[in-house]
């Protein structure tokens, strides 16, 4: 009946993968929604060269969409390529979803890409040596 | 399910009036958000478009026919919303933008010229952003100190720490009349004359209390009294600033430019009389007529039948939603104390998740903090769902959240 | 009488949108005062009445239908106006009250930060009030020098000034695109080109010139830019503030509350992002809608379509006004350099009385100041009276003028 | 034809009733009409106790109404006691006008009135020794 709340989203709220803290990240960064106060912390792990998602973890607490979104997100790119999460666009990421959202909803469910992305960058800038990033 | 008890509005005639609630595609509107803005009865927008369709032109500059019909129609709103809190003259009365504009415009024009270093403000938790931030801009910038009257756990502002607060320091006091988070109905006459005891000047943010409720800025005895217009079936757009006359003539203007100036030389510039001193350009007169006509529409109704059809509806609300497992209410439990707003959160859900599962039955509540964070932060919680309810909300609209909750709760798969 | 050359817009038809023409009881209404504010076509009265009656609840913080669909309407209304002046991205434009609060809000929150003691700030002798009252105050506040670029005897502004004025100490030149008194459309790309080459950050006053013709704030390169939207077909309430974003973004808040925090602590405060920063409280987004219906209105017609209809009419204006004996008009006499506004004064007759006995035709002119009091100074006039002209002025709307002028004359029994 | 400029009004704008100057006046007071820029500055002789208008004069620039009316109500007061000026109503100075007005236009018929009483109740918080009327 209710598409928004589907059984996927549901469990991904209930048995939340990647859900916690990593000890030895590389980086963490956390932010929140100033529409609803929903806050996600995400940590990850890099691989040694610092080109793949080793690991990662997420934290936080806020609405079904922001949360299980979070789940499913790191679900997606542990393992994956920096370029790939790189190029992960935001329409992908409610393809991920998979269910109709309207437009304040749709920043719930960015949250997590948000603060991923945002973290991963504020690691480059720091670490590609002098090499500025856009 | 109980039957509604008789209300002291005709609910459902006068419902009518409002567009709003004709159009949607015949899917049910269900609207609980009044107290972030109201829906807008036709008498308001046929105002409007009287004006724009056969009296508009710029006002005050104009000797012209339309010029001067749009002048008078300005003129006769500000009459209006002076007689509606019972000021003792229309030009008492400035129109801002909104609540929030008015309360900048105090903090800019009065507190920076009368507050010094050392000084103290004194606000309460429960205050909306708009009747915070300003303050803490200013507290930071001249070193001025903020202090807060803390709320019981009932949800009452607790007044016996007034006395400790109020301090020979204390150069303002700015509270809400009615929160926007906990409902609850402060006493308003009883702050504003303790505040005066000590020589501190008075602001009441009444954004949530003249729309719904008979308020008297005389019988306050307040210094300046700001609301919005969108809130009480006016415009957006539209705000005021009632400020008493001695203190608006003495302050500084806020935004200059024309139509606040007497004269302007290169050497030279002489403000005008108050309250065109604080209206900086082109106002935004359309919508003062706009809120004129609503003015009318409540005067009409009459603001005491107004406050006792809320009374029920929410006393009504606090009845039906205390059965609901899992919902916990925020505030005072009495309605005899609490205007139409009810805050609640229902266990295990996100608000969030809430607001959008009863959107879905066209059932429209806000989630959120409310532009209240520290007033969260001091109830220990994120966010919260919040009904609130205005004319023409009948008490089969409680019915209505009420079933559309349980329905959530389903959808959740919570048990209880 | 000479014959009205052909229009380069349907005027006779797109009148027919314009309720103002059809209800005034049957009066001819010649409406010659479009530069203090113009008249609304239905199309914009219909945006803002579908948002108040289907779409209509506060922006930003629901979650609901009802206001999705009003914050969606909301920054579709920003992305227009973007798109109109052609701005590189919707988060660079703040929606204001009006071109007077846009230019507060560069003179507090961009000047108050950034102008220390002995800089200086170029104006012009033409500057409305608007551009001219803030920078005079903050001159006071903050020992800044104010200097002006002269008027040259035919109304331009003297460039050749420039060189001398534009010292290193200057850091921030502000001027109008239009003269709302002399007509005389400044040269704004080369003046903003001179001042970047110092260094100094523009402001240009487009209240005059973005309702009249194109504009594209990327071509003149400027830091900021203003204008209103009563003046371009729009309601009233609603203003715009174009800034370069990263000056938007380094520059403080200016108003305060609501909506454009981030995050509010009692201990501390985060801003919003731009442009949200700058927008506190309930903005007045039914205003905005209307404005962006307004844009779509002006860009339905061409805005190239527009100016050349003004420059026609204005022509038409400047010859048949030269022949009435009496008459000396004001600022350049070649309508290629010359906004829709035609200033003048009638020999023995003063403005105000003009306009009383114009209207008595049912001509709208204003007469006074035109809040460019230093201007009239300049001038050497305590006042004077303006015809001005919009898309919905026919060439017959001259003639209208000028038969009344001379019927004004007679009844003054002025001879010739 | 035109009621707003009937001849009474054209008259005594052409030939203005106590235009000039008072070299001797009791006091001067000058204010003007934001609106329209008007102006207007009245000189007062007093009788000797202080009690009548004896003499008066005005000089200013603006518009035929504003003019006019100064002149007449110049005309109206030269002779009169100071308490008939003080009792002296707006709506009594229309009526000495007696022209229809629209309400800009009233304030310029009433810029004398106000110029003048201004000007009294200034001399008399200087000269009512000690005694400040309201
Ligand atoms: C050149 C100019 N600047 C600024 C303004 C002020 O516009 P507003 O009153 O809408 O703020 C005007 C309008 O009168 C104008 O003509
Ligand atoms: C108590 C209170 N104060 C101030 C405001 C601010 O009103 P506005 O956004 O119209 O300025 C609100 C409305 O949200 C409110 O509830």
């Amino acid at each position: 009946m209710d598409d928004l709340y589907r059984d996927h989203i549901l469990d991904h709220y209930e048995n939340p993968r990647f859900h916690g803290n990593l000890p030895d990240a590389d980086f963490v960064h956390e932010e929140d929604n100033p529409l609803c106060g929903d806050r996600l912390r995400i940590a990850v792990k890099l691989s040694e060269d610092h080109t793949r998602i080793a690991n990662a973890a997420f934290e936080g607490d806020g609405c079904i969409i922001s949360q299980a979104a979070a789940s499913m997100l790191l679900e997606h790119v542990v393992g994956q390529s920096v370029e790939e999460v790189e190029r992960f666009e935001p329409q992908a990421m409610l393809e991920l979803v998979g269910v109709p959202l309207t437009a304040n909803r749709v920043k719930c469910a960015l949250l997590g890409l948000k603060v991923l992305k945002t973290g991963l960058k504020l690691w480059q800038l720091q670490h590609r040596n002098g090499n500025t990033p856009e | 399910m109980k039957a509604s008890p008789a209300c002291s509005l005709d609910v459902h005639r006068l419902r009518v009036d409002f567009p709003i609630f004709a159009t949607r595609d015949g899917r049910p509107v269900v609207f609980l958000d009044s107290a972030a803005s109201s829906q807008k009865p036709r008498q308001v927008l046929e105002a409007m478009n009287a004006i724009y369709t056969s009296a508009y032109a710029n006002v005050h500059r104009g000797v012209y026919q339309l010029s001067e019909a749009a002048t008078a129609a300005y003129e006769a709103a500000r009459e209006k919303v002076a007689r509606f809190i019972n000021a003792p003259a229309a030009d008492t009365i400035v129109f801002t933008r909104n609540a929030t504009e008015s309360l900048n415009l105090i903090a800019y024009a009065y507190a920076r010229t009368n507050l010094r270093e050392g000084d103290e403000i004194v606000l309460t938790e429960l205050e909306h952003h708009a009747n915070f931030v300003p303050w803490t801009v200013l507290a930071k910038e001249r070193g001025v100190k903020l202090k807060f009257i803390p709320i019981t756990e009932q949800g009452y502002l607790n007044l016996d720490a007034l006395d400790e607060l109020l301090t020979s320091r204390v150069k303002l006091v700015s509270f809400a009349h009615v929160s926007n988070v906990l409902g609850v109905i402060n006493d308003a006459h009883a702050i504003v004359q303790r505040a005066k005891a000590i020589g501190a000047v008075t602001v009441v943010d009444a954004s949530q209390s003249v729309p719904h409720m008979p308020v008297d800025v005389q019988a306050l005895g307040c210094d300046f009294l700001v609301f919005s217009g969108h809130k009480m079936l006016g415009p957006t757009g539209i705000g005021v600033l009632y400020g008493r006359r001695d203190l608006l003539e003495a302050m500084p203007p806020f935004l200059t430019g024309g139509d606040m100036i007497r004269y302007v030389g290169f050497d030279e510039v002489r403000w005008n009389d108050v309250p065109f001193k604080f209206e900086a350009g082109t106002p935004a007169f359309v919508e003062a007529v706009g809120l004129g006509a609503a003015v009318d529409y409540l005067t009409a109704l009459g603001m005491q039948a107004v406050r006792e059809h809320e009374r029920q509806i929410t006393a009504y609300a606090l009845e039906r939603l205390s059965e609901v497992s899992g919902v916990r209410i925020f505030g005072p439990l009495d309605a005899e104390h609490r205007g139409g707003v009810v805050t609640f959160t229902l266990e295990r859900v996100h608000p969030h998740d809430l607001a959008s599962l009863l959107d879905r039955d066209g059932i429209a509540i806000r989630a959120g903090h409310h532009c209240a964070q520290p007033l969260h932060q001091r109830l220990g919680v994120n966010a919260t769902a919040r009904a609130s309810f205005y004319v023409y909300n009948p008490l089969s609209d409680v019915d209505a959240l009420v079933t559309s909750l349980e329905r959530a709760k389903a959808a959740l798969r919570i048990k209880r």
